[in-house]
């Protein structure tokens, strides 16, 4: 037992090491989120004809770990709009956490309309609302570290697919990445949508293939990411969501041909 | 009310010498001429239902519901001053949702009426405010299902250490009914406003509180519900009213755990229904008198 | 802490204790490595005419080498009476980090709208353009990264052009050049719409000539070049690109013109 | 000074649960000059007459424009509605920033409504003495409100409010069944008739004293899609076409309305 009562009941340092009390900033200016922790990559998404489809894999990355492989990134929001979030993944959770209160909220406001569906909120007012919350927070230097992708309709039922980012940039186009998959995956959408016209004229089944497509690419040349992912496709009727696919068709024979990475000896 | 005039009735708080505060007293007065609200807990589910007086013809009718949704799965009906109601149900969906940023989860029925309950109560500890002139029946449906976390990204483990539970039953309908004074009781079927000593009578009939449960159904649980507010209606039959009628089942029943509106045909059967009880009713009793009278002949 | 030093020898094992004294920062002051500002490219344009305003801009939106959008516009009505600014009479130009253009516009409509609530007209172009220099030097210490152009018709109804730093200096110009390709531009518009640089021939001896007579500029000649300006800049600046919005403000209304320009 | 020991505050209930200070609010609405209102499945219109306090003053104005989708007409203290006004116009600029859409009528109506409660429960408050008719037109179509001192808000077909208010209301009562179906115009003069009901003998409806507001929605010609008409209020000589309409039915009364919607119930 040691004299000092202080001592009691506290870790050893010559067991445990010295404790590492810097992250308690007792001195200094207060911090916020600093850098982004546990991670998801690439949200991809491009318009049809009919509506927008959307897809994120199902990793959250530790750094360079894949520390979770269970992780769904898309959020289907009133089952109008579909949310898709890149970035930090806590940040991610109270976001999703957010928009249940505020989903809650708007059905108390139409609960008893005649047609509710007329005027609740449709993926431009989320996304507007997103890009006030996420410039607010970036006025605070408290960001929430996302790049967050909002699908489904507009006031005059267009299909509607947006951007925002942790500095509360708001951007739209007809097909959309964030992460790596805007280096990857948008030149390919690009040669499929490159003007909204172009969007209107892709079937339903086309955009997916487009869109799987590209996971296929980001799956081969993105460390940071999983093959199984989740697709969203949302028309007037709803959003269909699965969360649970497998990329299909891969083919790793380029591998064998790559040299100087890895174990190779040669 | 031999104690009017003595003083002890003016402001709220104060305790008159027999330990009764008179204002909340008051206050039960203005929910006692307030339109006949009822709940009723059944087997799968809960039932709301008022009487909406129509007060002026100009009104837009099925225009102004009095029955309010907290968070999804809880329906609140009052009876008394509305515009009191309406700051309740504020209050209740403020409450719903600091549950769920504290909690991460929908609040139960049984937590909400203890939050409204403690609300109430303290509006009648100040001389600086008056209490509540609402009764209000809280009904909800707690999910049957292992409760999920907002924002959670994964299933988690099915079985072992932070698993499921096999066999762990949770949630259920329930009824809850809250004074001005902050007493709030649990009910299987709960009545207030201006005929709820009818509503009362008849809700006692029905088999809600029996050991095995409650045996009425969702869909009877509705019809009597028309059939009681018509009943209790009937002593101000000079005025219309509006019926408006809620509610909530399980994951697997018809609202799918939401409170919702009973949906506009079962709710005209419903009424069809009480109607016509009521007229029958009315033929027994003439039937009655005449059957008097020939006796006395 | 002196109690618990990092000496095991002398005091036996040793804890971890967080008794460090707490150096206290001022109430409120925050350590971030966090950059809230990004540059999100393009070029805008304004030339004030006699009875006209054109105001002019590139619809790409980049973020480093990515074209992020190829069409998000950086010309606004401001202060008209409903939320399409059909009888809107002012525009506002930004160009900077686009998530505070758009914060800053949004904040003089609503301004432009309060006024017209509170005095029932519409607000001046001159009044509207102090309340934008206001706006901007509120936020003195965290700047909106925009450069603003602000165009519409003055009193007498003439054209008017006033530009803005981003901490609210500004005043009324004949035109003005903003953004990523405003020092490819100024120069052009130096020349051409202020005739700079432009002499008589034979006026005078050696250097001493005349300069050309200074004429405010038809319509036509502004479109024309405003769309060369455009045409230059893109061919010169990556971040400049995809369309060209034009505003015309007459006494009429204001006209819209979108016009491609190269995506490359 | 007071009528009874329970009127003097609004946190005091009387023994039979009645808060008199709320109701004595009421009664300030009554003092002030009527107000119509009335909704069609196209529009929303609020009419109302001005009252000025001399023959050389100026006319206290009785509709204001709060966003482009809504507008309200005021009976009662005057700086009252400025404040609940104000209020409101604050939230529907602050929803459209937020939502980049407006704001559902039903919506701003509670918000006033529950802010008009606070000032019935709680000492040292008063209830606003002022009542509104609020006119506005959302994704559900046109609505009419009535808002009440008490925090009561009740959506109409049509209302009216203000002194004399009952003979507009027993107008409004008879021709109920036709407004639904009603056109823009013809919703105009069925208001203005409705406040004739109310005049004071040997006063009438002039282009001085009658104000006009509208807001509706609008087919588009190209698309189908509807369109809002703005909420604007009309006064002088922009209402004199509409006050002719209806002057020469003074004494017919029935005449002008049979035309369109049929006969008109009258009074045995």
């Amino acid at each position: 037992m040691d004299h000092r009562p202080q001592a009691w009941g506290r870790p050893r340092d010559d067991v445990y090491g010295a404790y590492d009390a810097s992250y308690l900033q007792t001195s200094g200016p207060k911090t916020a989120t600093q850098s982004p922790v546990v991670t998801g990559t690439s949200v991809i998404a491009i318009k049809f004809r009919d509506g927008v489809v959307m897809a994120a894999d199902n990793l959250a990355s530790y750094g360079s770990l894949a520390r979770f492989t269970d992780v769904k990134r898309l959020r289907p929001f009133l089952s109008t709009s579909v949310v898709g979030f890149g970035g930090d993944v806590s940040d991610m959770q109270f976001l999703d956490r957010h928009l249940t209160e505020l989903a809650i909220d708007e059905s108390y406001e139409h609960e008893h309309s005649e047609n509710p569906a007329k005027s609740q909120l449709n993926a431009a007012n989320l996304h507007k609302y997103l890009s006030k919350l996420m410039y607010r927070r970036r006025n605070d230097f408290d960001p929430l570290w996302n790049q967050i992708l909002v699908a489904g309709f507009d006031s005059s039922s267009k299909p509607f697919l947006a951007s925002v980012d942790l500095r509360g940039t708001t951007f739209t186009s007809p097909s959309l990445a964030s992460g790596f998959g805007a280096m990857l995956a948008q030149p390919i959408m690009r040669r499929y949508a490159a003007t909204e016209e172009d969007a209107a004229r892709l079937s339903r089944e086309e955009a997916v293939n487009v869109v799987k497509e590209c996971m296929k690419v980001l799956f081969y040349r993105d460390a940071r990411s999983l093959d199984r992912y989740s697709i969203a496709v949302v028309t007037k009727d709803g959003v269909e969501l699965s969360e649970d696919e497998q990329l299909e068709k891969q083919s790793w024979a380029f591998a064998e041909r790559i040299r100087g990475y890895g174990t190779q000896t040669v | 009310m031999t104690s009017i005039g003595t003083g002890y009735d003016l402001a709220n708080s104060i305790f008159s010498p027999d330990g009764r505060n008179f204002q909340v007293e008051y206050a039960v007065k203005a929910v006692e001429n307030g339109g006949t609200s009822i709940g009723i807990r059944c087997k799968d589910g809960v039932v709301l239902a008022v009487e909406k007086i129509v007060t002026s013809k100009l009104l837009k009718p099925n225009a102004n519901k009095r029955i309010a949704t907290v968070d999804r799965h809880l329906g609140v009906v009052y009876s008394g001053m509305i515009p009191d109601g309406r700051h309740f149900i504020d209050r209740a969906r403020d409450e719903a949702r600091a549950w769920r940023d504290t909690f991460k989860t929908p609040i139960s029925t049984a937590d909400l009426a203890s939050r409204m309950g403690g609300y109430m109560q303290a509006y009648t500890l100040y001389q600086s405010v008056r209490p509540f002139g609402i009764t209000a029946i809280i009904g909800g449906f707690d999910s049957t299902d292992e409760p999920r976390v907002d924002g959670e990204v994964g299933t988690g483990p099915s079985c072992g250490a932070g698993g499921k539970v096999a066999g762990k039953t949770h949630g259920g309908p329930f009824l809850y009914m809250i004074e001005p004074s902050g007493l709030y009781w649990g009910y299987y079927g709960a009545a207030t406003g201006k005929g709820r000593q009818a509503a009362k009578a008849e809700l006692e009939k029905l088999d809600l509180g029996g050991p095995g449960g409650p045996s009425l159904t969702l869909e009877e649980a509705v019809k009597e519900a028309a059939r009681i507010i018509y009943v209790a209606h009937d002593d101000s039959k000079d005025k219309e009213f509006e019926l408006e009628m809620t509610w909530i089942s399980g994951p697997d029943g018809p609202t799918k755990g939401l409170h919702q509106e009973v949906p506009k045909a079962l709710r005209e059967e419903a009424e069809r229904l009480a109607k016509k009880a009521q007229e029958d009713d009315e033929d027994d009793e003439e039937e009655d008198v005449e059957g008097k009278e020939k006796m006395e002949e | 802490m002196a109690m618990f030093s990092q000496n095991p020898l002398v005091n036996g094992p040793n804890y971890s204790i967080s008794d460090m004294p707490r150096v206290n920062a001022p109430e409120g002051a925050r350590e971030h490595r966090f950059d809230p500002y990004t540059d999100n490219g393009g070029s805008t344009l304004a030339i004030a005419g006699a009875d006209f305003t054109v105001m002019a801009g590139d619809t790409r939106l980049t973020s480093g080498y990515s074209i992020n959008s190829r069409h998000h516009p950086k010309l606004f009505k401001i202060g008209g009476t409903t939320a399409d600014q059909k009888d809107a009479t002012i525009v506002l130009s930004v160009v900077g980090f686009a998530a505070d253009g758009e914060a800053l516009k949004e904040r003089l409509d609503a301004i432009c709208k309060m006024y017209r609530y509170r005095h029932g007209k519409p607000m001046s172009v001159k009044a509207c353009a102090q309340r934008l220099s206001t706006i901007l030097y509120q936020k003195r210490f965290f700047p909106y990264y925009a450069y603003a152009i602000l165009g519409g018709l003055d009193e007498e109804g003439k054209g008017a052009v006033y530009s803005y730093d981003p901490v609210g200096s500004y005043e009324r110009e004949q035109c003005r050049a903003g953004g990523a390709a405003a020092s490819l531009i100024m120069p052009f518009l130096d020349n051409q719409v202020n005739f700079k640089n432009q002499y008589i021939p034979h006026s005078g001896e050696g250097h001493a000539l005349l300069e050309r007579e200074r004429r405010p500029l038809a319509r036509h000649e502004v479109e024309t070049l405003v769309k060369d300006a455009f045409d230059g800049a893109v061919e010169r600046h990556i971040e400049v690109g995809d369309g060209l919005q034009m505003m015309i403000i007459t006494k009429e209304g204001i006209e819209e013109v979108l016009l491609p320009l190269k995506k490359d | 000074m007071f009528r009874n020991n329970y009127d003097n505050d609004s946190v005091t209930f009387s023994p039979q649960g009645r808060i008199f200070q709320v109701e004595y609010a009421a009664e300030a609405v009554k003092q002030g000059s009527v107000v119509v209102g009335i909704a069609s499945n196209t529009h929303a219109v609020l009419v109302a007459i001005k009252r000025n306090a001399e023959e050389l003053s100026s006319y206290q104005k009785k509709l204001f424009p709060i966003d482009e989708h809504v507008g309200i007409a005021i009976a009662g203290l005057t700086s009252d509605a400025r404040v609940l006004s104000n209020f409101m116009k604050q939230q529907c600029l602050g929803h459209r920033l937020t939502y980049g859409r407006s704001m559902p009528v039903r919506t701003l109506v509670e918000m006033i409504g529950s802010k008009a409660q606070i000032n019935t429960q709680h000492y040292g408050k008063r209830p606003y003495g002022v009542g509104l008719l609020v006119a506005g037109v959302d994704d559900q179509g046109p609505h009419l409100f009535e808002f009440q001192p008490s925090g009561m808000t009740e959506e109409m077909v049509a209302f009216a409010i203000g002194a004399r208010s009952q003979m507009a209301r027993t107008y409004l009562e008879k021709n109920l069944d036709k407004f639904a179906d009603c056109g823009r115009e013809e919703l105009i003069r069925h208001g203005l008739r409705a406040l004739k009901e109310s005049l004071v003998q040997d006063r009438e409806l002039t282009v001085d004293n009658t104000s006009v507001g509208v807001a509706g929605l609008v087919a588009s010609d190209q698309d189908g899609t509807t369109k809002v008409e703005p909420f604007t209020v009309y006064d002088q000589q922009e209402v004199s076409a509409w006050i002719d309409s209806v002057a020469d039915d003074k004494e017919g009364g029935a005449s002008a309305a049979e035309g369109e919607g049929g006969t008109m119930e009258v009074d045995s």
